[in-house]
């Protein structure tokens, strides 16, 4: 049973939902539907588990003494302010709900994005090393698109932007649509390894 | 945007910012916050939004067919028990094979026949055959049964060659956004906040 | 000894700060791409409907909102009434925010010359549902106003009632745009996108299933060109020209000191290898 | 009659033939979705391939080549192990567990948790997705328990720490920062969250081995990470790093499956070059 069942329900429901890509009888639509539906709950449910448990983390060090009990005590504070609001006030727009989002969340978000301007930056200059003529392709290309896409490369010449376009719609989109097709097979054999039971690690056992 | 809040972003958006220079208890402080802010966001959001229109409305309106997902969600819970672990894994197993069963012909369509059709649609030019090689050189570079010596060798380079200027220019043409998201944070902090932008 | 990055954290914010407090006024060429979504505006008539999706998350709103508020600011001065929307949660506020905004700087009046329908989850759905009623899809606007008690509701039932879709997005959704609205209604569609996604529509804009795309900061700078009316578009373009220079010159800076230390090696003298 | 006469005439023969053949007429049922035969003809051969190959495979054990990416786990680990540091393993935000490439990724996690087991160096898991935590448990405590640890399972360590994208990031950051991984696998789905992660990693002077399905993040993973996995690598992982033939076998049944694209397009393009558009009418 800690095995097999599991391994059961998987098989069905993989041929189900690979063959109802092509049925459109109403009763299959429905209950592929219905099967979504099921996957969105038990994310939820699932949620909530994850959700307990930050919780409970949150509150094992708040109870220790230390420095850490103050973050802690900040993240339980986050999860008390949106839960409040949320539930006690709504979360339709010009609730304070929203407000904590748009003034608060959002904007961090953005922020922790934009580090990205920075990241970037350090890894060009220590990821681009012309050791072979492979990677001064690389770079070749990263520096042609860097610069002409913005107004300087089109100050070095007016035909950079020509040549910016067709580096980005031939030959970077033939590797493209390799590796897209490449992945494909990747992610259908591994399915098919799945739905048959060949594969089993999200259940933790690796014998068949 | 309020004075008050203006204030708040500027002062969590530095004390982010701060971690480039080192981790430290202003990073610390604002990282837990965002955690708290996003899981409690998350929770209200997919309780309102999920959990309650979707299962509990319809099980207190009578509708039995919603006794599957609460079932299903419960094994889920039930995880919390240490003991009782192994029962989730028939919600697991439904998620797995639902979602291996789904990618199948999607992934089919959308990463090989379509990407193939492209291919295939219009050769009859320099820039189709350029692609036609590149595309035929990146597939085999993949060739896994073999190592890569013989006629494999040389092909499996040209398709190195397609890669790399793949990468590069991915990498230079996602710089672009990332650079506008620092830009839309500095205009934010100098002229939002310290008023320094004229216009 | 490792070189402390922290300096190049440094040099990246000097170059988009500096610019930003001391504009240097870059020229900024207009691409092809741009001016045939400017083109396309431009030849609506005044009185032709034209729905703005915000499709897209709060975290990518430096790049979209210039964008957005070129065209609008465009539309509006056509005369071209316009029906906002979401189809994404995160872009719900934002989106009512951007089309208040530019529809009271160009004094235009809610309801008559433009209305905003808010949020609907599951796109496809909202978008097949808008090609036979919009109404049916949105009962009422963000304000929660029935729809056809607005003006324009009353006059704009389906897509058959208007001109052109604009999506305003960061990932995926103008595909469903394209294989649901414009597959099965004809809708026309022009896709007003980051930078990142440029490329990935460029094939629906070769097989003339997108009207035009418009593509990042830069795109949003050389439309501002065209209108004649710089804003935050053209004001980022000193920075992000500086910013892309500096990460130019630091792959290449690399690569001399990576040389410079490969000879130092070669030639017998102690190096790291 | 001219070669090219005689070529356009074989191939309009043999477009003709394969038009009857086309299932429009054969299923014609009404529940049927015909325009999407293309895909069920491609079901059809990848899953025949993909079982025939799997089942030969229980009497032959095929090759795969070296990919210097998997190689590099065991350095890895070690390396973790020296420095008393654990190793963190991220399958990043992209991806939920309905997603084969998380599937993969698990399947290469299960090898990891094994060795570094045997090594008795810990694996960290933060996750944004809580069902990606929940399998993620099982992989981990029963990969221990198989290298005889099952004492350096400890829950904590592989937990739910926010769905938001970001905040995820900027949570990660913040571990990384403080418990310094010697190893950090960077094995998944990834957006915009990837080159934080890689970075940071790389500044805390851990190792880092990356590999994801996503076009854009590949190319910061290649310039960011120490290995790389290209793409479809990730999915021939996990056969190459369990040893198992029969998984071995899918490897191979993948490598028929480009030969027989790779003869498609050769096909569809002559075809194409002689005015027929069979396959590329039939692909697009």
């Amino acid at each position: 049973m800690r095995t097999r069942l599991p391994v059961i329900i998987c098989g069905v429901f993989g041929v189900f939902m690979a063959a109802q890509y092509f049925i459109t009888a109403e009763p299959v639509t429905a209950m592929y539907r219905a099967v979504l539906d099921w996957m969105q709950i038990i994310f939820v449910c699932a949620l909530l588990v994850g959700i307990l448990n930050v919780i409970l983390r949150q509150l094992k060090s708040a109870a220790r003494p230390g420095p850490d009990r103050v973050y802690a005590g900040i993240a339980l504070f986050g999860i008390a302010l949106m839960v409040v609001l949320g539930f006690g006030w709504g979360i339709g727009r010009g609730s304070a709900f929203l407000w904590v989002f748009n003034n608060v969340q959002a904007p961090m978000q953005t922020t922790v994005f934009s580090l990205l301007a920075f990241y970037v930056a350090s890894a060009a200059y220590r990821g681009f090393r012309a050791r072979h003529f492979e990677s001064a392709l690389l770079i070749a290309a990263a520096l042609i698109i860097l610069l002409g896409r913005v107004p300087i490369g089109e100050m070095i010449s007016s035909h950079v932007p020509a040549v910016v376009s067709w580096v980005l719609n031939v030959p970077a989109v033939a590797a493209k649509r390799a590796i897209l097709i490449g992945i494909g097979l990747g992610m259908t054999a591994t399915a098919i390894k799945v739905i048959a039971g060949l594969e089993r690690a999200y259940l933790g056992s690796r014998t068949r | 945007m309020s004075e008050i809040g203006v204030w708040i972003t500027a002062l969590t958006t530095l004390a982010i910012y701060s971690f480039l220079y080192r981790d430290n208890p202003f990073y610390k402080a604002a990282e837990y916050l965002l955690i708290g802010l996003t899981v409690g966001y998350s929770l209200v959001i997919s309780v309102k939004t999920v959990l309650w229109p979707g299962l509990v409305l319809p099980l207190v309106g009578g509708d039995l067919a919603k006794i599957i997902p609460l079932v299903l969600g419960g094994l889920m819970i039930i995880r919390l028990v240490p003991k009782l672990t192994v029962w989730s894994r028939i919600p697991l197993a439904v998620i797995v094979g639902a979602g291996a069963g789904v990618s199948i012909p999607a992934m089919l369509k959308a990463r090989i026949l379509q990407q193939m059709g492209a291919t295939v649609g219009h050769v009859a030019s320099l820039n189709g055959i350029i692609m036609l090689v590149g595309v035929i050189a990146t597939v085999m570079y993949f060739y896994f049964s073999r190592e890569q010596k013989g006629i494999l060798q040389p092909v499996a380079k040209i398709g190195t060659w397609y890669m790399m200027i793949f990468f590069g220019a991915t990498f230079g043409y996602t710089v672009m956004s990332r650079v506008s998201l620092l830009i839309g944070r500095m205009e934010f902090l100098l002229g939002d906040w310290l008023h320094l932008l004229g216009g | 000894m490792r070189f402390d990055r922290r300096y190049i954290f440094l040099a990246i914010a000097v170059a988009v700060a500096v610019p930003m407090l001391f504009p240097i006024g870059l020229p900024v060429a207009v691409t092809d791409e741009t001016r045939q979504v400017y083109d396309r505006i431009e030849n609506l008539a005044p009185g032709d409907v034209v729905m703005f999706s915000f499709d897209h998350e709060a975290s990518s709103l430096p790049e979209v909102r210039p964008l957005a508020e070129a065209v609008l600011t465009h539309c509006f001065r056509r005369g071209v009434k316009v029906i906002g929307l979401a189809l994404f949660a995160e872009g719900a506020a934002v989106g009512y925010d951007i089309l208040k905004d530019v529809g009271e700087r160009e004094d235009k009046t809610y309801g008559e010359d433009y209305l905003y329908l808010g949020y609907r989850p599951q796109y496809s759905a909202a978008i097949l549902g808008m090609g036979e009623s919009i109404a049916e899809v949105f009962p009422a606007d963000y304000d929660q106003t029935p729809y056809e008690e607005l003006p324009l509701g009353q006059r704009v039932k389906s897509y058959a009632d208007i001109e052109l879709v604009v999506s305003v997005a960061d990932g995926s959704l103008p595909t469903y745009w394209v294989e649901y609205a414009q597959a099965r209604y004809g809708q026309r569609i022009v896709a007003a996108l980051t930078a990142v996604m440029v490329t990935a529509y460029n094939p629906y804009l070769e097989a003339g299933q997108l009207d035009g795309i418009l593509g990042g900061l830069k795109g949003a700078a050389e439309y501002e060109k065209l209108l004649g009316q710089p804003a935050a578009g053209t004001r980022g373009m000193d920075a992000q020209s500086l910013a892309h220079l500096t990460i130019a010159i630091l792959i290449i800076l690399g690569n001399i000191i990576a040389f410079a230390r490969w000879r130092r090696g070669k030639s017998g003298k102690e190096g790291d290898a | 009659m001219s070669l090219t006469g005689g070529v356009k005439r074989l191939t309009a023969i043999i477009g003709a033939v394969a038009l009857a053949a086309m299932p429009k007429t054969a299923f014609a049922a009404d529940w049927f979705a015909v325009e999407r035969t293309p895909e069920l003809v491609a079901v059809i051969i990848c899953t025949i391939v993909v079982l025939i190959a799997v089942l030969t495979a229980r009497n032959r054990k095929f090759y795969v080549r070296p990919l210097p990416g998997l190689e590099a786990i065991d350095d890895a680990l070690g390396r973790s192990t020296e420095m008393g540091a654990p190793v963190m393993y991220i399958t990043g935000w992209g991806g939920d567990l309905a997603r084969p490439t998380t599937m993969a990724s698990l399947a290469i996690l299960s090898s990891v948790a094994e060795k570094s087991a045997a090594f008795g160096t810990p694996i960290l898991f933060p996750s944004h997705d809580p069902v990606i935590v929940s399998a993620a448990q099982d992989t981990i405590r029963e990969g221990y328990t198989s290298a005889g640890r099952p004492d350096l399972y400890r829950a904590d360590d592989i937990t739910f720490v926010t769905q938001s994208q970001l905040g995820y990031a900027a949570a990660v950051d913040g571990m990384m920062a403080r418990r310094k991984p010697g190893a950090v696998f960077l094995l998944g789905t990834f957006e915009g969250e990837a080159l934080i992660l890689a970075e940071t990693a790389h500044s805390v002077g851990a190792v880092q081995i990356g590999g994801t399905d996503s076009t854009i993040q590949l190319s910061f993973f290649l310039v960011a990470c120490d290995y790389t996995l290209i793409g479809e690598e990730l999915f021939a992982a996990s056969g190459y790093i369990s040893g198992d033939p029969l998984i071995l076998g899918a490897v191979r049944g993948q490598d028929i499956l480009k030969i027989i694209i790779v003869a498609t397009l050769v096909i569809g393009v002559v075809l194409g070059l002689f005015g027929n558009d069979l396959i590329s009418g039939w692909l697009n």
